[in-house]
């Protein structure tokens, strides 16, 4: 059943975009300020909770697209995956950052590390997770 | 400050204990937010209530100016909410599911797997 | 060594798969280990009766002082080829007497593990390898007694004699590791030499009253021989074995092998003395009372190892003389008697003496042996029970202290015996042929030989008494006494009281026989008596022990969420209370200085919220609440400069207000279910618990007994941790396995959630 | 010494507000009622990082107001779905 | 000076329309009226405070921010408005006896989820 | 909307003349974009238009301020004083605005706006039903409201 | 430093990851089962085998140097730990492969069987306080999770207790850290262990009211008088392969904690503490055997006795020596094996029988006297007898405790094996020797596998242990004997974690 609101349901459509960038730029900029892979990716969450309550449970699932258990799987996979670089290239303990800082084309100097790396696999299991839980429990309400 | 805090803290543990020590489900969720809260505020306040600076380090610079309030304890309070959310998550539903199966909001119809 | 103790079990574990492939020459196959163990022990005889003691050592866990060393002297020879050599007949006869059963091969491997157990008991040195043993022997003959599972009684009687003898065995535990304490050494070889330091140790009381737990209920002792007869259940190869020559002897083993340790002190006597007495004229008067062929022999068992245990309790040269002389006879007749009274209920199908007679004709061979083996029971010239008898008399009259009392008994007990051993010689085989259920035949051969051999050797030691006295019993006897002693067996000792004793009691015993058929049903109705009794004592303890764990479990696990919340609780306070109250911490003095009004405020209006959702009978009012005291709690964490901590909360208390908002839709409102008198209780407990939080966390707000680490994170997270946000540099880099961890609880909470719902909806599908 | 007493004055204005919407979420008497002061609350919590961010100088914690602002709202629009789509209503008395 | 005295009065004008809200929401009679303390108050209160941040900083990212959290909540207080104000309208919340006029009564079709836009009668003859 | 792309294409350009990304920079671009589109292509009318709206966004910007600050006084004053002034009611205004974009801003700002809140639209997009706090005078409540809308269609169109 | 640390909790993770992306298949959910429970065997059996070699083998995590970071370590105890759950969890996994219904597998059971691991090696080894408590709720929700597999009514009463009373036990866990933290600044535990120790006595009362927090804890997590009830509420009533993993796995790693806690960090006062662990193990020991006694129940029965079990570990603990302390891990070892094995039985009967009630069983002597003698192998070991892994247990416990002169606790320690034989051979008669009831209870095999073989496997290996453990205990006595010396002595833990201390 939706919420028979043309105002919500606009607002929906209007602050799905807003608020995923806000989560993608609270992800990328936590290292230096306030912010990191879980506030993220409640951000994240919170805009897809925004388009089920504010339209329904289809516009949801395909608003996120795919799966969140998938996401679940691979966030938890990057994160774990995060660990092993130092260990295999240079023998160091496991979890041992790793920085790669690497100039692109418009956006300058960026640093990829295994850090951020770790952060992205929070940032996607916050979402699956997250949603796996209000998404089933919006489909057991109905 | 330490002593409001301090009170602050039992009265949220003598709250959710009250709300845990009830005959309904639905209460003792409530419990559950509550304790989860009232551990956080606790390690907040075991590790200092100083009115430091967050702890962040302004832009160019390689460490805070000035006395910064402990990070570490930061990050555990983080890390504490953030599991306390997912256990809460599942106990939320747990109960939801047990009404249904059970069909009360009621523990003291959920006593037969004891004896 | 070790393989002469451990082929048996070998053999054991074979037995299930060889038996149906060995057919009827099973029993004999099998009697071979036996018969060729005893054959390798009787050539250890020489050696041993020259006083020596070999020692076999393999270590097992030297840390532990747990070796299997095995000791073998007069005393563990005597038991060995006892062991080997009636189980030998036992294997054979069971071969026959079990042919045809679905499960003869599990009998085989119980049986067969039993012998080995019983010869580890009686050969090992080491403490702990004799207690392994001895719990061995206790499992295998609970399986054995209960055999024939599947009729209650049997397994209540397993189950008795199991309870009874693990019972004692813990407490033999109990004494044997204070007997090393006191006496340094796990291993008997050198505690046997070191009496004199054991009885003067402190814990020698303790530790004798302990072992002595242990013999008693092992060896069917007063007041715990009630599960004797009652093992009787078992088939009656087991019978003959476990009550003749093995099991029940394991107690009087273990006595007679501490004597020179333990005894020798007044209460060794008086305890061993007294209660031996008091076990060997219950057990006479109770056989006597008996009809049942088995239940009669049962109780003479019982009286045999009264006897035994007073003797050594006795310990003077005679008695320790008399007590291996009177094994010895025992074991031969009881076994022969035992395997008789097999012969007779498998060829006849009859379990009472007062249903038998006149089988002489049918069954005279089996007759024969019969009468050869009572005669020894009833410790008449020239058998060997004669000889062990009066060595008894000789022992009792000259016992110091006790000796009249114990005479007296022994008398009495002479008595009665002679008429029991009169019931079983004569009665199945003389006088009217009763019907039986089944025509008789003679036994077969293997079923005989036992029998056989056994009544005709009580019949040659008899007549020849140095033949076994000269070396193995001299050596056995010296072993118990532990210095050298002179034993001296004859046939005839002259014309002295023993004799006389003898000699009345005969009398008096065949009187008793000719009365049998008045006295006995006399004698049961005694049994009116009988609640007053030990096994009444052990079926209240059974059911007690139901009943309590019954009442405990209603009481602890009563089922009740908040019982189990408030017994938590207040075990903790109650620990806190204590700790507080003994180990002194400084106490708080709270500083209420430079408290600004909105921080006042916030802090009220959060606990208010708490309060609020606490106390409302709205729903929905109380998430809302729940709501209100996320936003105070995060302005707390703001005003104290957490900035990550306060986003987080803020978004956590709204997907937390979401999602309770999604699953209350369905559930209904608060019910008030509980008194008032609860609540008032509850919220005792509760503002007592909050309160004793609130004092131990101002008690640390006041100590701060070194800098925290955080210092390292706020120099390094900038120039190695290549974060400005120090809290995410810790989360992701300097602390990442707890976010690791953390992520991991989320995903598992998810996957929970998942699974609850989503199984429902297949449930409702379906 | 202006912006002090001035915080303090904001400080204590916010709380007075904090109180008097607490009190309505208290008071009810309907679910809606309490929702917007719970709304409300959040709104004061603006307010008052606002207030701390400028008598603190840190400005980082904008950013838990921005997060505020942009989230909390969807409390109160669960609260909505929940009505509208039949809750117990009769919950509040 | 000027400057501070600026920012000062910003944050207790603020501040002040936050109380007003607060007062709005704790003595106005009915659900709406409530709603329309908080909505307006609400907002203005907190740009205000912010406003004053803003100017007190003077620096970009501040500025940035300022107006992004302004904007937010311009965007969402009056979604989570409409959103509570419909709901409460809808499940009955009574009004306050001093209203004056009420067009929207009956015009909610609860079984079909849908809101008419002629008046009420029209559409009860229709149906 | 390509007016638009092109104004954030030019700011672009111009902080990457100057090689520093900062907001200033970003903020001085999009100015001197919007100042060259101005100059550059007025005769172009999707340019035109884009060009006329900035000053009426800002004008807006400024009136809705004002309204939000009176309608604010307003209800201070019946929130301070002992009496209830208000004459609360609930109106359907017809509505110009037809796209679910303009109806959604029109609704929102007159939430923000002096004494009203807006409740619903009707299912067929003709009404909105608007809580007024002060309906002493419907005809100048509704022209208020109407005055406002065509404020904010005359922006996005 | 080795790798091999951290590989005990790595390999389940990346197992339960890898898991839930290929959540979909169920052959591939069984594979990734069976192979990453085995990789983990060979882990935890090669840190085994370098914690015996080297000593204490230290991982700071992320190259951060210890106490800042967070560091794992493998002493013996740790390491002991480590190789029971990789025994554990690769009995569950095969066990799993016949027991499991399909839809079950569907809703995450491997994932969670993974992830419930990897919370359990990593709380064994962490050597951080607050990634302890990290590792328990990752052990804490997966067992929530696995808890309620299958949605019965039983499950969800018996979960509501269960995750309650786990979460309040948390909740004290936390606030324990929390206050630590407030006064010691620190949560490495060697740190914790220096620093504690120049705790002048007279203000060091401070750290007893901590330590208690702290006991109750982990005495809730480990099921110890009064604060089991969680256990018997609900250890009977997920899938057993589930119940023989928490049996054998899950309290156990409270009783760690204990140990790991009262050996390291709280020994300041050991009179007061550990007489207070003296008399919970004596309550626990007997309320245990008490609470089976009144049950009739196959798996109730066993999870009382995993109570009473658990009083005889912290009763090594509480003794406080160091037969004591081999004791009681001995105990451990043995129960976890012997606990599992039998929780696995009464699944088997269930899956020949359908019913886990002892009236309605019996004859299976007669019809399966493999599965009999595997049972009584189990029982008779957990009662103690000889020469199972129970007696030398028990033997070690009860000659320690004589030596120290506990008189009590050892008449207690002998009185509960007496009845937990009673209450084994209560099932043994009832389910194995008496004759089988008139009517069978029909057998729901609710898509499980119709294959025994992976029943039969587990829990004949669980035999096979047993066994060995009573008779070949030898080497398992030296791990044990120095891995108590490494308990007592801590300054090898401390110099491998923080360096050699001044
Ligand atoms: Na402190
Ligand atoms: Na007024």
């Amino acid at each position: 059943m939706r919420m028979h609101s043309l105002i919500l349901r606009t607002a929906g459509h209007f602050l799905l975009p807003l608020l995923i960038l806000f989560s993608l730029w609270l992800l990328l900029r936590g290292h230096n300020e306030p912010g990191g892979g879980f506030i993220g990716g409640l951000v994240a969450a919170a805009a897809i909770a925004l388009y089920l309550f504010t339209m329904d449970l289809q516009a949801a699932r395909k608003a996120l697209w795919v799966d969140p258990r998938n996401l679940i799987g691979i966030g938890l996979t990057l994160a774990v995956l995060s660990a092993i670089p130092g260990a295999v290239l240079h023998g160091q303990p496991f979890f041992t950052s790793q920085w790669w800082p690497m100039t692109l084309p418009l956006l300058g100097e960026v640093k990829l590390s295994t850090p951020l790396i770790f952060d992205i696999g929070v940032y996607l299991v916050v979402i699956g997770s997250v949603l796996t839980i209000v998404l089933f429990l919006a489909e057991a309400e109905e | 400050m330490e002593f409001l805090m301090a009170s602050l803290v039992g009265i949220l543990f003598a709250s959710a204990l009250y709300m845990m020590l009830r005959r309904s489900i639905v209460k003792l969720v409530i419990g559950l937010v509550l304790l989860s809260n009232a551990a956080n505020l606790l390690i907040f306040t075991a590790s200092g209530l100083g009115s430091g600076q967050p702890p962040l380090i302004p832009p160019g610079a390689d460490v805070p100016v000035g006395a910064v309030s402990d990070p570490l304890a930061q990050a555990l309070i983080l890390t504490a909410i953030v599991i306390g959310f997912g256990v809460l998550a599942f106990a939320v539903v747990l109960i939801h599911r047990a009404y249904e199966v059970v069909g009360a909001d009621d523990m003291d119809q959920m006593k037969d797997t004891d004896t | 060594m070790l393989l002469a103790v451990l082929s048996g079990f070998i053999l054991a574990f074979l037995a299930p798969w060889l038996t149906p492939r060995l057919g009827r020459a099973v029993g004999w196959l099998f009697g071979l280990l036996p018969a060729a163990l005893f054959v390798w022990f009787a050539s250890f005889i020489p050696v041993v009766a020259s006083g020596e003691t070999l020692l076999f050592s393999y270590p097992w866990v030297p840390g532990l002082d747990i070796n299997l060393t095995f000791l073998l002297d007069g005393l563990s020879l005597l038991f060995a080829l006892l062991i080997s050599g009636i189980g030998t007949f036992i294997v054979i006869y069971a071969g026959y007497y079990l042919h045809g059963e679905a499960y003869q091969g599990r009998f085989y491997l119980l049986i067969l593990a039993f012998m080995a157990s019983m010869l580890g008991l009686v050969l090992s040195s080491n403490l702990v390898a004799l207690f392994v043993f001895w719990e061995l022997t206790s499992i295998t003959s609970y399986l054995l007694i209960g055999y024939h599972h599947e009729e209650g009684k049997a397994r209540a009687s397993a189950l008795q004699g199991l309870f009874v003898t693990v019972a004692g065995g813990l407490a033999l535990l109990a004494g044997l590791v204070l007997l090393a304490v006191a006496g340094g050494s796990y291993e008997l070889s050198e505690l046997l030499t070191s009496g004199d330091v054991v009885r003067e140790h402190a814990l020698y009381l303790p530790l004798l009253l302990l072992i002595l737990l242990g013999t008693f209920t092992k060896s069917a002792q007063f007041p715990f021989h009630f599960w004797l007869p009652n093992a009787m259940a078992a088939p009656t190869p087991v019978s003959a074995y476990l009550h003749s020559a093995t099991m029940v002897k394991a107690g009087v083993y273990l006595m007679a092998r501490l004597n020179p340790t333990l005894g020798g002190t007044e209460t060794w006597l008086l305890l061993l003395g007294l209660i031996g007495a008091t076990t060997m004229l219950i057990g006479s008067y109770m056989a006597l009372r008996s009809t049942g062929v088995k239940q009669v022999l049962a109780y003479s068992t019982v009286m045999a190892l009264g006897t035994l245990t007073m003797l050594i309790g006795v310990g003077t040269e005679k008695a320790i003389t008399a007590a291996v002389a009177f094994l010895l006879a025992h074991s031969l007749y009881k076994g022969a008697l035992f395997m008789i009274a097999g012969i007779i209920d498998h060829e006849t199908g009859i379990k009472d003496f007062r249903e038998l007679g006149g089988l002489r004709s049918a069954m005279p061979l089996t007759a024969l042996f019969a009468g050869i083996a009572a005669l020894s029971l009833a410790g008449i010239a020239p058998l060997f029970g004669f000889v062990a008898k009066e060595l008894m008399f000789e022992a009792v009259l000259e016992a110091p202290a006790i000796g009249t009392v114990i005479t007296l008994f022994a008398v009495a007990s002479a008595m009665m015996v002679v008429a029991i051993a009169a019931v079983i010689g004569l009665r199945p085989w003389f006088g009217p042929r009763l019907p039986t259920k089944k025509t008789p035949h003679e036994a077969p051969p293997s079923l005989l030989a036992g029998p056989a051999v056994l009544a005709t050797l009580g019949l040659l030691f008899g007549l020849l008494p140095m033949l076994p006295g000269q070396h193995l019993l001299s050596a056995a006897a010296l072993a118990v006494a532990g210095e050298p002693i002179e034993v001296y067996l004859s046939l005839w000792h002259g014309f002295n009281l023993p004799l006389l004793l003898s000699a009345t009691s005969l009398a008096v015993g065949l009187l008793l026989y000719w009365q049998w058929s008045r006295v006995q049903p006399a004698l049961a109705r005694l049994a009116a008596w009988d609640h007053l009794g030990p096994e009444r004592g052990y079926e209240k303890v059974m059911a007690s022990i139901v009943s309590i764990s019954d009442s405990h479990t209603r009481l602890v696990q009563n089922g009740y969420l908040r019982y189990y919340i408030l017994t938590i609780i207040s075990t903790l306070l109650l620990l806190l209370a204590w700790t507080i109250l003994t180990r002194y911490p400084v106490l708080p003095s709270p500083d209420l200085s430079g408290i600004a009004p909105h921080t006042f405020t916030i802090l009220a209006i959060t606990a208010l919220a708490a309060l609020y959702a606490v106390t409302t009978r709205s729903r929905l009012g109380a998430v809302a609440a729940l709501g209100a005291l996320g936003f105070g709690v995060a302005l707390i964490y703001v005003l104290f400069s957490a900035a990550d901590v306060g986003i987080t909360q803020v978004l956590v208390e709204t997907i937390t207000v979401i999602m309770l908002v999604l699953v209350l839709f369905r559930l209904p409102g608060f019910l008030d279910f509980t008194l008032s008198g609860s609540r008032l209780r509850d919220g005792f407990i509760a503002v007592l618990f909050g309160g004793t939080i609130t004092l131990i966390l101002l008690m640390t707000t006041e100590v701060q007994f070194f800098p925290p680490i955080s210092e390292y994170f706020i120099e390094n997270s900038g120039p190695l941790g290549h974060g400005r946000n120090i809290v995410n540099v810790i989360l992701v880099d300097f602390r990442a396995i707890d976010t690791l961890g953390e992520i991991f609880v989320l995903a598992l909470a998810a996957i929970g959630v998942y699974a609850m719902l989503k199984l429902r909806a297949e449930d409702r599908k379906s | 010494m202006i912006l002090q007493i001035a915080s303090t004055l904001a400080y204590i204005l916010l709380s007075a507000a904090l109180i008097f919407a607490f009190i309505r979420l208290v008071e009810g008497p309907s679910l809606p009622d309490r929702v917007v002061a719970l709304e409300l609350l959040a709104s004061l919590t603006v307010g008052f990082i606002g207030v701390y961010v400028l008598v603190s100088g840190a400005t980082p914690f904008l950013d838990v107001a921005m997060v505020l602002a942009l989230t909390a709202f969807l409390a109160a629009i669960a609260f909505a779905r929940y009505l509208e789509k039949g809750g117990h209503r009769e919950d509040d008395d | 000076m000027m400057i501070d005295l600026l920012v000062g009065v910003l944050l207790i004008t603020g501040a002040g329309f936050m109380l007003v809200a607060a007062l709005g929401v704790w003595r106005m009679p009915d659900l709406l009226t409530r709603m329309h303390a908080t909505t307006k108050a609400g907002v203005l209160g907190a740009g205000l405070i912010l406003l004053g941040v803003a100017i007190h900083f003077f620096d970009t990212t501040v500025t940035v921010r300022v107006v992004a959290i302004v904007g937010f909540v311009m965007l969402t207080a009056p979604i989570a408005a409409h959103a509570i104000g419909r709901a409460g309208y809808f499940i009955g919340v009574p009004l306050w006896e001093g209203t004056i006029k009420d067009e929207l009564k009956g015009r909610y079709d609860e079984a079909q989820h849908t809101l008419s836009s002629g008046p009420a009668d029209q559409d009860k003859d229709a149906s | 909307m390509i007016a638009l792309t092109w104004n954030l294409l030019l700011a672009l350009i111009w902080v990457a003349l100057w090689g520093e990304f900062t907001a200033a920079n970003l903020v001085v671009g999009l100015i001197v974009g919007y100042l060259v589109l101005a100059f550059a292509l007025r005769d172009m009318p999707a340019f035109a238009s884009y060009v006329a709206k900035v000053p009426r966004a800002i004008r807006f910007f400024f009136w809705f301020n004002r309204e939000l600050i009176r309608s604010n006084l307003t209800v201070a004053y019946d929130v301070l004083t002992k009496t209830h002034y208000m004459r609360p009611g609930v109106i359907a205004v017809p509505l110009e605005a037809s796209r679910d974009g303009e109806i959604t801003i029109v609704a929102n700002l007159i939430s923000l706006t002096p004494g009203t809140l807006s409740l619903d639209v009707s299912s067929d997009r003709k009404v909105l039903y608007i809580h007024v706090m002060y309906l002493t005078d419907e005809a100048e409540v509704v022209r208020s409201i109407k005055d406002l809308e065509r404020r904010v269609l005359e922006l996005m169109r | 430093m080795s790798h091999v640390v951290a590989l005990p909790v790595l390999i389940p993770l990346l197992a339960g990851s890898i898991s839930l992306i290929f959540w979909r298949s169920h052959s591939a959910q069984r594979w990734i089962g069976v192979i990453a429970n085995a990789a983990l065997l060979v882990a935890s059996l090669w840190l085994l085998r370098e914690t015996w070699v080297h000593g204490h083998l230290v991982m700071h995590m992320g190259n951060w140097p210890a106490p800042f970071g967070i560091v794992l370590v493998s002493d013996l105890l740790a390491a002991i730990m480590i190789v029971l759950t990789g025994i554990t969890g690769l009995a569950t996994a095969l066990f799993s492969l016949s027991s499991i219904p399909r839809e079950q597998e569907r809703f995450g059971y491997y994932p969670l069987l993974h992830l419930l691991l990897a919370g359990v090696a990593g709380a064994f080894l962490t050597g951080d306080i607050f990634n302890l408590y990290v590792w328990f709720e990752v052990m804490l929700v997966a067992s929530f999770a696995l808890l309620i597999l299958g949605g019965e009514r039983a499950q969800m009463e018996g979960a509501i207790k269960y995750v309650t009373l786990n979460l309040l036990s948390s909740a004290l866990f936390l606030t324990a850290i929390g206050l630590l933290y407030g006064v010691a600044g620190t949560l490495n535990m060697a740190d914790l262990a220096v620093k504690l120790a120049e705790v002048p006595p007279e203000q060091s009362g401070l750290l007893t009211v901590i330590a208690m927090l702290f006991m109750i804890a982990f005495g809730i997590k480990a099921a110890a008088f009064p604060l089991f009830f969680w256990l018997p509420a609900s250890y009977h009533t997920p899938q057993v392969a589930v119940s023989a993993l928490f049996a054998g796995l899950l309290t156990k790693v409270g009783v760690y904690s204990l140990f790991r806690f009262f050996t390291l960090i709280f020994d300041q006062d050991v009179a007061f503490t550990h007489e207070i662990l003296l008399w919970m193990a004596v309550l626990t020991m007997l309320s245990g055997v008490l609470g089976a006694a009144a049950q009739y129940e196959f798996r109730r029965i066993l999870s009382f006795h995993s109570i009473s079990q658990i009083g005889y570990m912290i009763l090594g603990l509480a003794l406080f020596t160091p037969l004591a302390l081999v004791g009681g891990i001995i105990y451990i070892v043995h129960h976890s094996i012997v606990k599992a094995s039998l929780f696995q039985i009464s699944g088997l009967v269930y899956r020949l029988r359908g019913t886990y009630e002892l009236k309605g069983l019996g004859g299976l002597f007669r019809s399966h006297p493999w599965l009999s003698i595997l049972f009584l192998i189990a029982a008779l070991s957990l009662a103690g007898m000889p020469p199972l892994s129970g007696f030398m247990a028990k033997f070690i416990i009860v000659r320690a405790g004589l030596e120290a002169g506990a008189w009590v606790a050892v008449f207690f320690a002998l009185l509960v094996g007496l009845l937990t034989l009673y209450s084994m051979l209560k099932i043994w008669n009832e389910v194995f020797w008496k004759a089988g009831p008139e009517t069978q209870h029909e057998v729901p095999t609710r898509g499980q596998s119709p294959r025994l073989t992976y029943y039969y496997l587990p829990i004949a290996l669980f035999a096979v242990m047993t066994i060995l453990l009573g008779v070949a205990i030898q080497p398992i006595y030296e791990i044990a004997e120095r891995s108590a010396s490494q308990l007592l002595d801590t300054r090898g833990y401390i110099e491998a974690v923080l360096g050699v201390q001044p």
